[in-house]
């Protein structure tokens, strides 16, 4: 060992970024091949895009009230007709991809963190503490999710804000529980006795060899469950607890045309196929995000 | 020996369409497997051992497609033949096993179900009740004490020993023509492979039945089979006699092989080995695939395909080495 | 296996898509009435505990009480169990003589025994409707039964004969047959000497009224059979099925297509498509509900009346009634409805950004102020706390709103700590007093002291017209009052909404009523 | 084994009497019932430079062995020194610093391998872990490190999944002799290669060994690898250690039934030797409760009754002081 | 067996006193007042300082929660506020209309959602795959309420096939009760006319709540499907020269139902309180809405006993999952551990 290979630093990071780039080359080339999926992918993309530009693609103020002008079906003037109050629809539903994406990406930034370190702690430690966490993890789940979000929503009062961090609790013993059984399919793996073997410490292990692990499996169940998360906020929303009028939220948006639903369609309707397009994009997405992260795909 | 050989794969070219591209499987596969013989395929893993015991029976999943070559089992080429057909062949005919017992077995199924279900399906007149009865009966003739409780039980009760023989005797009850054992006894130990390998020979020797013998372990290849094909990369690269291709190889790579093994080797020696890598199978062969490996290598072997040479006797070899020597004949 | 399945499952699928439905129409049937109601609210039918619209509502089928309101007629009550009265000269004492022909349900016979006994039971349960009856000062004692078709009470006081007699024939005031009470009295934890019927008779009957409590099961259908032998007034009807329906959706797609004959309550963006069904008639009155801004004078601006008015001058009224309402309501400046003696078709506010922007000006707050406001969840409350946030956004003055349910928005309107709230009011017996006493008087502890509008000029007035005698000037205290708090008080007056019911054409004499008590099903025919 | 009170200086490894046990629980207290006895009382010494194979069927514990001395399997009771330093059940910074000493390559390299990780980042972690390099000094030392295993730049920001079986096997190689250890413990190093892989594998391991000054624990079932790359061999059977000698013994001077039998299963690759194999009846059986006599004892060709009740020790029976074996009638010339 | 059956219902029991005593002060953390709810908008506030006396809201937390737990250990769930009844008994009324109705939701789910995800995984990235995995992700994605109004619209409004909401037709008389369940009912009373009538009402509901489970048994069927189908003994069954129909039904389904049993529980429980807004929509008298309205009522009681009541069906449901998971996969026993 007493030779010394001297290595250009330049040659290395670029070597590097090479071996990235192929990595993203061949996700790519999944991506591809894979129809839903980038149908999926370009919905999400067109979400963002709507959430970034609303100014620009609004027509209208997305909280005026021309009370003359209510339920006017769709026009040229209202691409989307207006609602009970005469505000424009489509204009809401552009400002409300900003709301839908808001607590779809915070409940995921609070939940998954949270189920991620429980999960993998009970786990790993295993015995009495994986016992005690999971019975706890078992007592959310026995609770109907829309219960315990509404409870969680009472006890915070109403807001969008409180809605997320309610959906967040009623979320995170899923994402325990997943991350829990990859930790199990993990934990004794060759690679990680290894690295256990080589001296590396629980922490280390846990941190830095099994939630990488983990962390693509709970990706592929965040994405799908985006949907629900979306459907949850719109039901909270719908019980009063969720965004609060004038908000643009599109559950809201939904449940409040719904009462206009024979007459006047577009009311309910078209915040609903928002709703629904977005869903399934993110679920198309998820499905995806697995078959690329798989890497028995990639060898074959 | 009679004149018509039970099988004939002549030609199999087998490409898999993958992420990177084409994998140019089998490209030039060829041999003879006589009645009531064992026929041994060898080589390393990749080589397309397993591709062209699938390929007989006409089994290449997707992306994988069988591009050209006939493969004629007793006067009809299973390729042209409707799937009907192949599929009264399959289990009927030709069996094959394979080399993870434990993963071949319907975990689901009792094991005495699964052996009659290969009655049943090729035999209409047959009862549930009666084909039962000869599973145990197999069972019992493969040696397996208390067979009527054995064909009761799920798969994962069964060591890995036992539930070869299970496959032994599902694929073996129909008595076909030909037995296809893919690596049959590289996942048990030694002990069991001892067990197994005779088994195998008594039953194959009472019901006459031909075997495509598939393994790496030349030691297995040498104590069970009558002839031996080589493979390399896709391309059948020298076939013969055991006694030939075992003690007189005439292809550099199977020369290699056989000096790789330790067994006998020195232990103050380095062994032998083969430097280099199997090369991609992305592209198409245009020469000998082992050209970059070979100790003998000429320069129209990197450009050129050998073609086969018959050697003296039951003995053919795909190497330029041999062209032009007085024995030695091109096909 | 699972091939056959899946036939089988598509087979009989098929059939059932095909199959006639085997059962009659519920239009087809000349006997049965079928209403669909949002009836969710009920808690019992216990008369002496039932407050919710639609308890009281049906109470008023099944029980009979000493005065009622005859169908369709609604400005005063007439003598219906009781046959005569007398009052005594220092107005405290008050005796009726029954009718005679009287049979309860169960056959037994109606006697003064049994008001007695009624009466005493809501005075004893102490329930929440207690208090029409209570704040006459009756007790158990002050009940008592001269003979067997003679009822006396005392009551502590003198008091109008108009607010007395609108109470006796609240629902609260209903006779139950005491022989069949008794014999259900149970021991509950809340009352451990018996709890007088109360949880027997919370979903089963023992009245003399029109109709008979077949069955009430929550969320699903209230179902009440007709009284042939009624003394007065037999139904024309052999049963009425009430379906709880809570969408009005499915309220309306079940009268269009025939399988409801009266759909209850639609929404004003309804009424417009059911006006252009030709089998349907929409039956319409003012509700004599009242919807109001209040407005909790302790806080902030709201302190000063000129930003109270320049809010009644800012309000949309417009809007609210042709829009949000369809129509369906009428501006209202007084808090006596329209239906109750005494109401006045004055206007003391009319939409008048200027004057708003003006009296914003004079109070210091030329370019408004935040403030939020408190409102229901359930329709049309939400679009009306809009359009006001929208209307008051004009003078200047940025709404905050709050969506809160029931169970949040009373607390904090009941401890005084909102700033506006969007809110309405129903009256509980049929007289100008329920409305004017909340509205009016502090010290009732309603909703002018949630608004901490301390009057002692209204609340003065409001307690010399409870013993006026004369309702002329029993009314004119109420007007004057009601003028005080027009222009000084914590409200700003909305609308009175209307009642719509969607109706099919072979149902007929449906006599609508303003609100739940007054609700008569006995005269209505089905052809 | 025999002096246990003078430890020769050359004595790298030494177990005493190990046992390991897995419990089984089962019930709703979870007791405690029945316990499979992986390794069941084995005692060896390994010398510095010494190549000692371990062989024997699966399930007859050698891998177990194996991982208890690297601290990843519970030990039930006794002892393993390394360097004379007692290291059962070490925690902390003492199992820390053994860890550094001790390295293990396992059988599948392609579950040994995290799937998400550079090759550099896998040979580099053991530097990381003790905190011997950092920077760019890492990548140089997995450099030279790769170089020697027979790779070049071009691998060294791959990810493993692009590799073959064999240079995933040199990688694992790398990763373990970054932290230049002086015992490497071979789990099955070659047994999921090809034979030509296999050679070129073995080679280096030679190589390797001589110019690190390595200790290796051969782990292995083929008697063929075990013969060309040790030169003491311990047959394993059922947990127990049933012979063990100098590699030309074993082969050449088999004293116990089991060893015999084992050594008869091999086939020839010369088809024209006869082959006489002894064919053994049944499968091995379970760890969990094995047999009170010699584990050998139900499937023995030549099992007597002693052999039922009484478990026999391992001891010398030829004139070769090295060569044990634990059997009441074991074959002498 | 019975040892492990009795182990789950152990851990059954801690789960139930975890959420008696996470309802309970989830209860007390909720600023709400649920007098008020009781009381009404109007009640003056003397009748709600009465009515907190007669309900023991006066009482010190621990003393209420003391007394709580008492009642729950013998098994009295106390009265609800809303119907002036004991929960049990309101849980006995409304329970089997939803049991119905998710059963039957259920079976929607599970007849599309299996043959769906085999489709998908037979034919997998084909168009037949897209179409179906589009399909069934428009079940979880729209809105319960709005599709629930849609199809009435379309199937009962428009087109006239099924009847209207509700359980049965109001002219015909329900049989017996003796499970609460109008078909099983009306079987056992041997009512035909009632079991048909109340199946056409049961249809839309149930589709409308089956669609929304289908997604979730269709994505795990077909995932397990792949996994299935890639297996040795699929190829075994190949070899022996089954054809294909017989290879997935009699050699891959089974296989691949074995994973899908657990989501298969898991969307049962889910269905059971997904049916909040189905039952709403559908005049369907079920626990669903009763449990809604307690929580925004805060009719505790209520709330506590269906909310137990859910728990315990699901861990209940959970149960039965597992032991039809041993049974389809022989290779569990449920001895050990």
């Amino acid at each position: 060992m007493n030779v010394t290979h001297a290595i250009d630093k330049n040659e290395a990071r670029r070597r590097r970024w090479e071996a990235r780039r192929r990595y993203l080359k061949d996700s790519y080339i999944l991506w591809r091949r894979n129809r839903l999926m980038v149908v999926g992918t370009c919905i999400i993309v067109f979400l963002l895009l709507v959430a970034a530009f609303a100014p620009l693609l609004a027509t209208h103020d997305s909280y005026e009230q021309i009370l003359p002008d209510r339920l006017l079906a769709p026009s040229t003037k209202h691409y989307f007709g207006t609602d009970g109050l005469g505000r424009d629809i489509y204009s809401r539903v552009v400002y409300g991809s900003r709301v839908t994406l808001t607590i779809a990406c915070l409940v995921a930034a609070i939940s998954t963190p949270l189920g991620l370190v429980i999960g993998v702690f009970a786990g790993y430690v295993g015995g009495a503490i994986d016992e005690i966490l999971m019975r706890l993890s078992d007592v959310f789940l026995a609770f109907p999710k829309l219960i315990l979000a509404i409870a969680f929503a009472a006890a915070l009062g109403p807001g969008v804000e409180n809605a997320i961090v309610a959906i967040s609790v009623a979320n995170w013993p899923s994402y325990a529980r997943l991350a829990r059984a990859e930790t199990l399919g993990v934990r004794n793996n060759d690679y990680i006795q290894v690295i256990r073997s080589m001296g590396a410490s629980n922490l280390r292990i846990m941190v830095g060899h099994i939630t990488p692990m983990c962390l693509s499996s709970i990706i592929v169940r965040l994405s799908l469950d985006m949907g629900t998360i979306i459907l949850t906020a719109a039901g909270l929303g719908f019980l009063g607890l969720g965004a609060q009028p004038p908000t643009p939220e599109w559950g809201l948006m939904v449940s409040d045309g719904r009462q206009f639903l024979v007459d006047q369609w577009w009311v309910s309707t078209l915040p609903g196929i928002a709703i629904l397009i977005v869903v399934m994009g993110f679920n198309l997405m998820g499905d995806g995000i697995r078959d690329i992260l798989d890497p028995h795909q990639r060898q074959s | 020996m009679t004149t018509q050989p039970l099988l004939s794969v002549k030609n199999l070219k087998v490409h898999f369409y993958t992420l990177r591209g084409i994998v140019h499987a089998l490209e030039r596969v060829a041999f003879e497997l006589n009645r009531q013989e064992t026929l041994g395929l060898a080589g390393e893993t990749g080589c397309g051992k397993s591709v062209t015991a699938r390929a007989i029976l006409r089994l290449i999943d997707p992306p994988g497609r069988i591009i050209s070559g006939s493969i004629i089992f007793e006067g009809r080429d299973i390729l042209t033949i409707d799937e009907a057909e192949v599929r009264d062949i399959r289990g009927s005919q030709i069996s094959m096993i394979m080399q993870e017992p434990k993963m071949s077995l319907n975990p689901v199924i009792r094991v005495g179900d699964q052996v009659a279900e290969t009655l049943l399906i090729h035999d209409r007149s047959l009862n549930r009740r009666s084909a039962r009865r000869q599973a145990v009966d197999m069972l019992a003739q493969l040696g397996i004490p208390d067979p009527t409780r054995m064909a009761q039980r799920y798969p994962h009760e069964l060591s890995g020993g036992m539930s070869q023989r299970i496959m032994i005797a599902m694929m073996l009850v129909t008595r076909p023509k030909l037995l296809i054992a893919d690596e049959p006894t590289s996942a048990l130990d030694v002990t069991i492979q001892a067990q197994i390998l005779a088994l195998m020979q008594t039953l194959v020797s009472e019901i006459q039945t031909s075997v495509l013998m598939i393994t790496h372990d030349l030691g297995v290849m040498a104590e069970t089979c009558e002839r031996v094909a080589v493979m390399y990369a896709g391309d059948m690269v020298e076939v013969g006699s055991v006694h030939n291709v075992l003690k007189h190889p005439q292809h550099p790579y199977t020369q290699g092989l056989l000096q790789t093994v330790p067994d006998k080797a020195n232990p103050d020696q380095p062994l032998f080995s083969i430097e280099g890598n199997v090369p991609s199978l992305l592209e198409p062969q245009t020469n000998c695939r082992f050209a970059p490996r070979c100790a003998h290598v000429m320069d129209r072997c990197k450009r050129e395909i050998p073609p086969v040479y018959n050697l003296n006797g039951d003995h053919q070899a795909a190497c330029f080495l041999h062209d032009g020597s007085p024995e030695a004949q091109a096909v | 296996m699972l091939k056959n399945i899946i036939i089988f499952i598509a087979a009989f699928l098929a059939l059932l898509m095909m199959a006639e439905t085997p059962g009659v129409d519920a239009a087809g049937s000349k006997d049965v009435l079928v209403i669909g109601m949002a009836t969710s609210d009920i808690i019992s039918l216990d008369p002496a505990k039932a407050f919710e619209f639609s308890g009281v509502g049906l109470d008023a089928q099944i029980y009979d009480r000493l005065l009622d309101f005859p169908a369709g007629r609604f400005d005063k009550p007439e003598l219906s169990l009781a046959k005569s009265y007398e009052v005594s000269p220092d107005g405290k004492t008050w005796t009726f003589h029954l009718r005679k022909d009287v049979k309860f349900h169960s056959g037994n016979p109606l006697t003064a025994e049994d008001v007695v006994y009624s009466f005493q039971r809501v005075v004893i349960l102490k329930d929440q409707p207690s208090f029409i009856l209570t704040q006459f000062g009756i007790t158990p004692e002050s009940i008592k039964a001269v003979d067997k078709y003679t009822v006396q009470i005392t009551l502590d006081q003198k008091y109008a004969s108009g607010i007395f007699f609108s109470c006796l024939s609240a629902g609260v005031a209903s006779i139950v047959d005491s022989k069949v009470v008794k014999q259900h009295v149970q021991k509950t934890d809340k009352y451990p000497d018996g709890d007088y019927g109360l949880t027997w008779l919370s979903r089963n009957s023992a009245g003399s009224g029109s109709f008979i409590l077949r069955k009430w099961e929550k969320g699903d259908r209230v179902i009440l059979d007709a009284n042939a032998d009624h003394f007065a007034n037999p139904p024309k009807v052999k049963r009425v099925v009430i379906k709880e329906i809570v969408e009005a959706t499915s309220r309306r797609l079940q009268v269009e297509k025939g399988d409801l004959d009266i759909a209850w309550e639609m929404y004003p963006d309804q009424i417009k498509a059911l006006k252009q069904n030709k089998d349907l008639r929409i039956e319409s009155i003012p509700a004599t509900l009242i919807y109001y801004l209040g407005m909790n004078v302790t806080k902030g601006p709201l302190t000063d009346n000129r930003v109270r008015t320049a809010i009644r001058h800012a309000v949309n009224y417009g809007g609210l009634i042709n829009n949000i309402m369809g129509g369906a309501a009428r501006p209202i400046n007084t808090f006596i409805p329209a239906g109750f003696a005494g109401y006045q078709d004055v206007s003391f506010y009319r939409e008048d950004l200027e004057k708003a922007r003006q009296l914003l000006k004079e109070a210091g707050y030329p370019d408004g102020f935040e403030i939020t406001m408190d409102h229901g969840d359930q329709t049309p409350n939400p679009e009306i706390a809009q359009a006001i946030q929208n209307s008051l956004a004009r003078v200047g003055i940025k709404v905050k709103l709050n969506k809160l349910i029931s169970a949040q928005l009373w607390p904090k309107y009941r401890a005084q700590k909102h700033e506006l709230i969007l809110a309405r009011w129903g009256p509980d017996y049929v007289d100008p007093h329920t409305n004017a006493q909340p509205f009016a008087d502090y010290k009732a502890k309603q909703l002018c002291w949630r608004n901490v509008y301390y009057n002692d000029a209204t609340s003065g007035l409001i307690q010399q017209a409870g013993q006026e005698m004369d309702n002329d000037k029993r009314i004119a205290l109420y007007q004057k009052a009601n003028t005080i708090i027009q222009q000084e008080g914590p409200y700003a007056m909305l609308f009175q909404p209307m009642y719509e019911h969607a109706v099919r054409n072979n149902i007929k004499d449906v006599y609508v009523a303003p609100m739940f008590d007054l609700w008569k099903l006995y005269t209505v025919r089905k052809e | 084994m025999q002096n246990k009170t003078n430890i020769p200086a050359k004595t790298l490894l030494r177990i005493e009497d190990l046992h390991v046990h897995f419990p089984i629980r089962e019930g709703m207290l979870k007791r405690q019932h029945a316990s499979v006895k992986a390794v069941n009382g084995i005692s060896f010494t390994l010398e510095r430079g010494d190549v000692f194979g371990l062989v024997g069927e699966s399930g007859c514990g050698k891998t177990t062995l194996g991982r208890a001395v690297v601290g990843l399997a519970p030990v039930t009771s006794g002892d393993i020194y390394f360097n004379g330093q007692r290291i059962v059940g070490l925690t902390g910074r003492e199992a820390y610093e053994r860890a550094r000493h001790i390295q293990l390559i396992f059988q599948d390299p392609y579950s040994s391998l995290h799937p998400r990780k550079t090759v550099c980042d896998l040979v580099g972690v053991g530097l990381k872990l003790h905190d011997l390099a950092e920077g760019y000094e890492i990548d140089e030392r997995v450099l030279a490190l790769l170089n020697r295993v027979g790779f070049s730049i071009e691998h060294m920001y791959r990810y493993a999944h692009e590799f073959s079986g064999g240079q995933r096997q040199r990688i694992a190689l790398a990763r373990a002799l970054i932290l230049q250890p002086e015992l490497l413990i071979l789990d099955e190093p070659t047994s999921a290669l090809d034979v030509s892989v296999q050679a070129q594998i073995l080679n280096l391991l030679k190589e390797l060994q001589s110019e690190f000054h390595l200790t290796y624990l051969f782990i292995s079932h083929d008697l063929g690898v075990v013969r060309y790359m040790s030169n003491r061999i311990g047959v394993m059977y059922l947990g127990s250690m049933v012979e063990t000698g100098l590699t030309n013994d074993i082969f050449y001077r088999p004293q116990h039934p089991y060893t015999r039998v084992l050594l008869s299963s091999l086939p020839s690759i010369d088809p024209d030797t006869p082959h006489i194999g002894i064919l053994l009846e049944g499968d091995p059986p379970t760890p969990i409760n094995p047999p009170p006599g010699c584990p050998f004892a139900p499937r023995c060709p030549e099992c007597k009754d002693r052999c039922r009740i009484d478990k026999p020790e391992l001891v010398q029976h030829g004139q070769d002081s090295t060569h044990f074996a634990a059997c009441h009638f074991p074959h002498l010339e | 067996m019975l040892q492990y059956i009795l182990r789950r219902l152990f851990t059954l029991i801690i789960t139930l006193v975890g959420i008696m005593v996470v309802t309970f002060f989830i209860s007390l953390v909720v600023p709400l007042d649920p007098l008020a709810s009781i009381a009404g908008p109007q009640a003056p506030q003397e009748t709600v300082e009465r009515l907190r006396t007669l309900y023991g809201f006066d009482q010190p937390i621990y003393v209420q929660f003391g007394r709580y737990m008492q009642r729950l250990l013998h098994a009295d769930l106390g009265t609800s506020f809303q119907t002036g009844r004991p929960v049990l008994d309101d849980i006995i009324q409304y329970f089997p209309a939803t049991i119905e109705l998710a059963t039957m939701a259920l079976i929607v789910s599970i007849i599309i959602g299996i043959p769906l995800g085999i489709l998908s995984a037979v034919y997998r990235n084909s168009a037949v795959d897209h179409f179906s995995r589009v399909l069934s992700l428009i079940g979880v994605s729209m809105p319960v309420f709005w599709l629930g109004l849609v199809l009435l619209l379309i199937f009962y409004f428009k087109l006239g096939w099924f009847p209207e909401p509700g359980r049965l037709d109001i002219m015909l008389i329900e049989p017996e009760r003796i499970t609460g369940m109008l078909l099983v009912d009306s079987v056992i009373a041997l009512d035909f006319e009632v079991f048909w009538d109340a199946l056409k009402h049961i249809v839309l509901p149930a589709a409308v709540l089956g669609l929304y489970g289908l997604a979730g048994i269709a994505r795990i069927v077909r995932s397990s499907m792949l996994d299935v189908l890639s297996q040795e003994y699929i190829k075994t069954a190949r070899i022996k020269g089954l054809n294909e129909f017989l290879v997935l039904t009699r050699h891959a389904l089974r296989n691949a139902l074995v994973p899908a049993v657990t989501v298969i529980g898991l969307t049962y429980g889910g269905l059971l309180e997904g049916s909040v807004l189905t039952e709403t929509i559908f005049s369907w008298p079920g626990l669903g809405r009763y449990l809604a309205t307690a929580f925004l009522t805060l009719d505790l009681n209520a709330v506590v006993g269906g909310t137990m009541l859910v728990a315990l069906m699901f861990s209940l449901v959970n149960l039965v999952v597992d032991l039809i998971y041993a049974f389809l996969n022989p290779q569990i026993t449920l001895t050990a551990s």
